[in-house]
């Protein structure tokens, strides 16, 4: 297969036709990680809502995206970890990190109430700064090579980070140390508003796995069994110590960048509809029925334990407090308050405390990137 | 101070064809704040550039188009972004001149959105201004209203030297009416109109009761903390807004402390090896017996910006910098 | 004080197989200063490592090491080569406790020889730990005796939180009989015998007239300096070896300056923003009226390190601690 | 031609045999890119001795490099900016910059004892952290380009310099917007005690271009001919807006990484000894006595030209006194120094200066890398 020749194994049901189904991968196992898609979709689409009902922060949506997020965790094992950007927010719901956590990080809220304890599920921290993560992927599955125990490290990354230092550096030692990492990159072909063409000049991602000897392998991004395979066969080769791989999901960022930008600025929706239809969640609800697997009234049935799911970790995350000021000293150490904290808390203990201001509800207009830019009157 | 900034661009790209603006996300979209909004359309995109999404690969570039002879603006798009780039800031752009003797300095202005205080996600509210002022061989400044942002900037880009250009982003969207009219400012020449805004701080406020001293988006809050206090106890606080992080206004600083006899230094960074420390050491050191208190510091805490739904307990509010001034008051 | 850490790291690896060592040139040769010397032979290269050349990579690896559970030490070769991996050290190894409520730190230790007087080239002399302390979520600390270089090492190596361990690089070659006994350190635990040596300053000679509080390489300039007073006009100076540089031991610092009535600070790095700054403030702030004048600085100059024919230039230098004294003593 | 494949002209009069010298290198270039090699040779071996007498600091030798340097830099233009390292410490003076400057700068001298102004040579400051320098060759190149005036850049490295992000960062901004650099890596297999072969997976470091759609190019690093010729090739392809070019000069580093290395701690003399015959200087001078072009006497008078321009540089520097304390302060900004500096003036004027301490005898033994640490008594 050539660099620029794509894995697909679903088909859309015209010009596209369906492969065989990767072996490994039975009919429960089809309607598992169809049920993971249904669940991201679910949350999604609500963290949508919230946001524009001003009940959480700015949301970086990844509405299509979904198939390289469950395909590639479908692929790992309970003991492998994952390293998600704020793009894979809620990945870790499917590894048992409550809704309400993920959605406490993205309203704003620090300790427990935001955040969890990723040994508990594998799941690093979502990572914000672009690409920085990466390093950490490979030192864990390196980790766990000096260990010998079979540990492989699975990290998310865009189009956008290859261009970091630190995507180089990572993949550098991931591949002088043959260490068990995949390189997951979703290339949704664009960074904010950078197209990938601006940020590279090879035609494609995974080609640039050459400069470490490094298989390179692109796949459908809208089709979650190619990313469940390319993921599958490249954790194998890493636990049988062959190094680590890099794997190009090619997609498009279907939505905007977040809630609070505005992609007409920068790019033709006409585009944007050409990819729409290659979602995966129509299209493996379509391939699955094809294959006579699924049917209208299980995925109904689904999406109904999906939304209850998500509607659950909503009402949790109603009934949490915005945490207290102590919020601010509480986990900064491990090993316990330096003389600073305890005089900055009665420092602020002191103040009468400002209750939370809610987010503000967003207007459209002008592009403000990651931030819900509070507008002048 | 958008719009301000946006004037500055526009004057000087005008003026000079040297002056060059790389980014992520600054000519298509015109930059996530809208400060480089229009540039593109109007000067092209070899001026305006939507660069790799790479910080160190930006600084370092223009530190080469410096070295070319161009006067290129960066902008980083979050303060905690810049870290990538601390590198190149530290080791390049602030030691060129130094390495050339003095005759190739790394001539270019890095932005530096800045400071909480907007709801941003982890890594968006950062202030990271005492880092470079530690960092020898850069400047560092910092403007609080729409006029001042937009005369710095103009005097900065027309500064031989590297300035480090911190724009506190809370107070962005304040102030449109004070759009300033057109000045001398020229490029190309550290003589410009505009060079003693780099080095010398501004009144605020007067007073001779209390001397506040701060920078950037805590400049209004010190204003309104100054009223509060007016009319709580009848004290005049002066406010001095610093303008300059590097070098301070070592003047401005001790005079206005002296004259008052207290003095109170408010930022929203850490508190440790903060901008605070070094301004209170210079007051004690130069004045300490014209003083009728210890200098106080309300500031941000020594732990990370908080997530947002606290970061009104992390920064420094009316009430705290009222509170710390009457700690000074009753000392 | 080499012996001293090489011992330490011999006994590290001796008593936990999950302490791994990471660096540029730390397994073959032993480190270009010999830290690391014979522990490739001894414990193999798996956990004894030459990376590639990549400081970013080096400390984000080791990231991901004290994710899973190993113990990493991360040698960085030059102090001013740290930066590359600045982004990696205050964005995530300082935050990794506070995002995951303390129960994930990145634990590690991150040794850093630095500072001059070793007549290096350019950006081998740098003195980075102001940058550190004002970065929240990491302790630094600095040892200036072999006894304290080896037990503050393993303390360091216990500490659940990442430790930036300085080692003042002009001092490695000193001292080296007062090699230490094997002490209680206890690996994994933060309750390490060897704890109460990362938030505590030790008297490094003890007086009742003047506090000198320094730290690193100038300990033993201000001893010296302390005894040039003493017979010069019978001064007894106590100087104080902060050993933390945060937290700074604040009891020590501000008894000290209070039971003296006068103070002076001493470090290598330029003055403004560092950790004199600091620490004249911590004084002022909370003993002012027990002073008989204002603290003194004697500090490098807020200009690059300089070329090392002109080192002797920019360090302090028992003359100068002793004008900086005198100025203190006769204000 | 493979990635694999080593571009050569010069034969060893041995096994290897000689191929045509390439088009646009007639006698008289061949004879003035020989004297170059002699300059750079005379210089190196001179300064060696120095740092033994005490005379200069620590030394990064770069013996048996000549070729990568004089071949790169006779290919380029004179308008042309080029970046050295450490390893090219010596590189200005073949355009003119004094020679007692660049010993000035190994003796520890700041200001104009040591610097020079970079634009009246088009040669940078000496770059001495790692890989730094390859944005600003990008840049420069960049910005020429956006002038619209010719200029291209060449920016020399080491093979562990390509495992820093800033390798990655510059190569892609490059390639992105096709500017006229050369990236020349002089791969001479070692980073102080670390082999090229734990530097990366790849076996060549040509291929890594690939990640840039860049051409990468390998020449033997002792050629100085095959140097020249890639580097014309690449400048050409620069200029006519066809991007950049990724140079592999492959060599080895014949000596220590400085004085005050000891590579016997970390490789086994056989090996360098394997490699001492194809070193360029000799080589070049065989070859072009092969070729009728170089006698004795002529290389002799090169020789003796080049040690009497380095012995001047040595008197010149002798002469030279060391600076100031206001060196420190004089040139640190360009725009006039702020009051801190007049502060610490005053402070330093009114101590007594001390005398400078002369750089210490080197003793063999311990490994210390970049220093020559002062032994304990
Ligand atoms: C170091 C750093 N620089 C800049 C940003 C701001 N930023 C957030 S997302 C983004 C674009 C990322 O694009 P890509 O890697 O393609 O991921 P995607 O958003 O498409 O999932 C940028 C520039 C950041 N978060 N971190
Ligand atoms: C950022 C940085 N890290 C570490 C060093 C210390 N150091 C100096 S030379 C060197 C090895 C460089 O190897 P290579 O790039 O192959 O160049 P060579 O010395 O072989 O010419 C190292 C690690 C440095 N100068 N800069
Ligand atoms: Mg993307
Ligand atoms: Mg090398």
């Amino acid at each position: 297969m050539s660099a620029a020749e794509v894995l697909r194994v679903m088909g859309d049901g015209k010009s596209l036709e369906d492969r065989a189904v990767p072996e490994g991968l039975g009919e429960k196992d089809l309607l598992e990680l169809f049920r993971w898609l249904v669940i991201l979709r679910t949350f999604d689409e609500r963290a949508v809502a919230l946001q524009r009902q001003g009940r959480i922060g700015t949301y970086p949506l990844y509405w299509g995206e979904e198939g390289t997020q469950a395909g590639a965790l479908y692929a790992c094992q309970e003991g492998d970890w994952v390293f998600p950007t704020y793009r894979q927010n809620s990945i870790g719901i499917l590894r048992g990190v409550p809704v309400a956590t993920i959605l406490g990080w993205i309203r704003g809220y620090g300790g427990p109430a935001g955040f969890y304890n990723p040994r508990d599920y594998r799941v690093a921290p979502i990572c914000v700064p672009i690409a920085t993560h990466l390093p950490h992927a490979v030192g864990l599955a390196w980790a766990a090579k000096i260990r010998n125990d079979g540990t492989a490290s699975l990290a998310w990354f865009g189009d956008g980070a290859t261009s970091e230092g630190d995507f180089h550096e990572a993949m550098n030692f991931a591949s002088v140390f043959k260490v068990a990492t995949v390189f997951f990159c979703v290339n949704n072909q664009w960074a904010i508003s950078t197209p990938v063409t601006r940020q590279m000049a090879t035609s494609t991602i995974a080609e640039r796995a050459a400069a470490y000897n490094m298989p390179g392998i692109r796949v459908d991004g809208f089709d979650p069994i190619a990313c469940w395979k390319a993921t599958r066969d490249a954790l194998e080769r890493g636990r049988a110590g062959e190094g680590p791989t890099l794997i190009e999901a090619y997609c498009y960022r279907l939505g905007a960048h977040g809630t609070a930008d505005d992609p007409k600025l920068y790019r033709d929706d006409a585009e944007t509809e050409r990819w729409r239809p290659l979602e995966p969640v129509g299209r493996m609800f379509a391939f699955l029925s094809r294959l006579g697997v699924l049917d209208e009234s299980t995925a109904e049935g689904y999406q109904q334990e999906a939304k209850r799911m998500v509607a659950d970790g909503v009402k949790q995350l109603e009934s949490i407090e915005q945490p207290g000021q102590d919020v601010l000293f509480d986990y900064v150490y491990s090993s316990g308050p330096p003389w600073t904290f305890q005089e900055g808390l009665a420092e602020l203990e002191s103040m009468s405390r400002q209750p939370e201001v809610e987010p503000p509800t967003p207007s459209p207009g002008p592009n403000t990137g990651d931030v819900e830019f509070p507008r002048e009157p | 101070m958008v719009e301000a900034l946006n004037k500055a661009l526009h004057e000087a790209m005008e003026l000079d064809d040297r002056v060059v603006l790389l980014g992520e996300d600054v000519a298509k979209t015109g930059g996530v704040f809208r400060v480089t909004a229009g540039l593109l359309d109007k000067f092209g995109d070899a001026r305006v550039v939507d660069t790799p999404l790479a910080e160190s690969g930006i600084v370092g570039t223009a530190i080469g188009m410096s070295i070319y002879g161009l006067l290129p603006i960066v902008e980083i798009q979050f303060d905690a972004f810049v870290y990538p780039a601390f590198d190149q800031i530290i080791v390049h752009a602030a030691r060129y001149a130094w390495r050339t003797n003095a005759e190739l300095p790394a001539t270019m202005v890095i932005r530096i959105p800045f400071g909480g205080g907007v709801r941003a996600p982890e890594l968006h509210s950062d202030s990271p201004e005492a880092f470079f002022a530690h960092a020898p061989g850069l400047k560092v400044v910092c403007p609080t209203t729409p006029s001042d942002a937009r005369d710095m900037l103009l005097a900065a880009i027309a500064h031989p030297d590297p300035v480090i250009f911190m724009e506190p982003k809370r107070i962005y969207r304040a102030g449109r009416q004070e759009v300033p009219e057109d000045s001398a400012v020229t490029l190309g020449s550290s003589n410009g109109a505009g060079a003693e805004l780099l080095s010398t701080a501004r009144v605020a406020r007067a007073g001779e009761d209390l001397a506040i001293i701060t920078y950037g988006a805590t400049v209004p809050l010190c204003v309104e903390a100054a009223g509060v206090l007016e009319r709580q106890r009848d004290i005049q606080a002066r406010v001095v807004d610093l303008r300059s992080i590097y070098p301070l206004d070592v003047k401005a600083i001790t005079s206005s402390a002296a004259a008052c006899g207290r003095a109170l230094v408010v930022h929203e960074a850490p508190r440790t090896a903060g901008m605070g420390a070094e301004i209170s050491s210079l007051i004690h050191e130069r004045v300490m017996l014209d003083l009728e208190a210890p200098v106080g510091r309300v500031t941000g805490f020594d732990v990370p910006f908080p997530q947002f739904a606290n970061e009104e307990d992390y920064l420094p509010s009316v009430e705290r910098i009222v509170a710390g001034a009457n700690k000074v008051l009753d000392f």
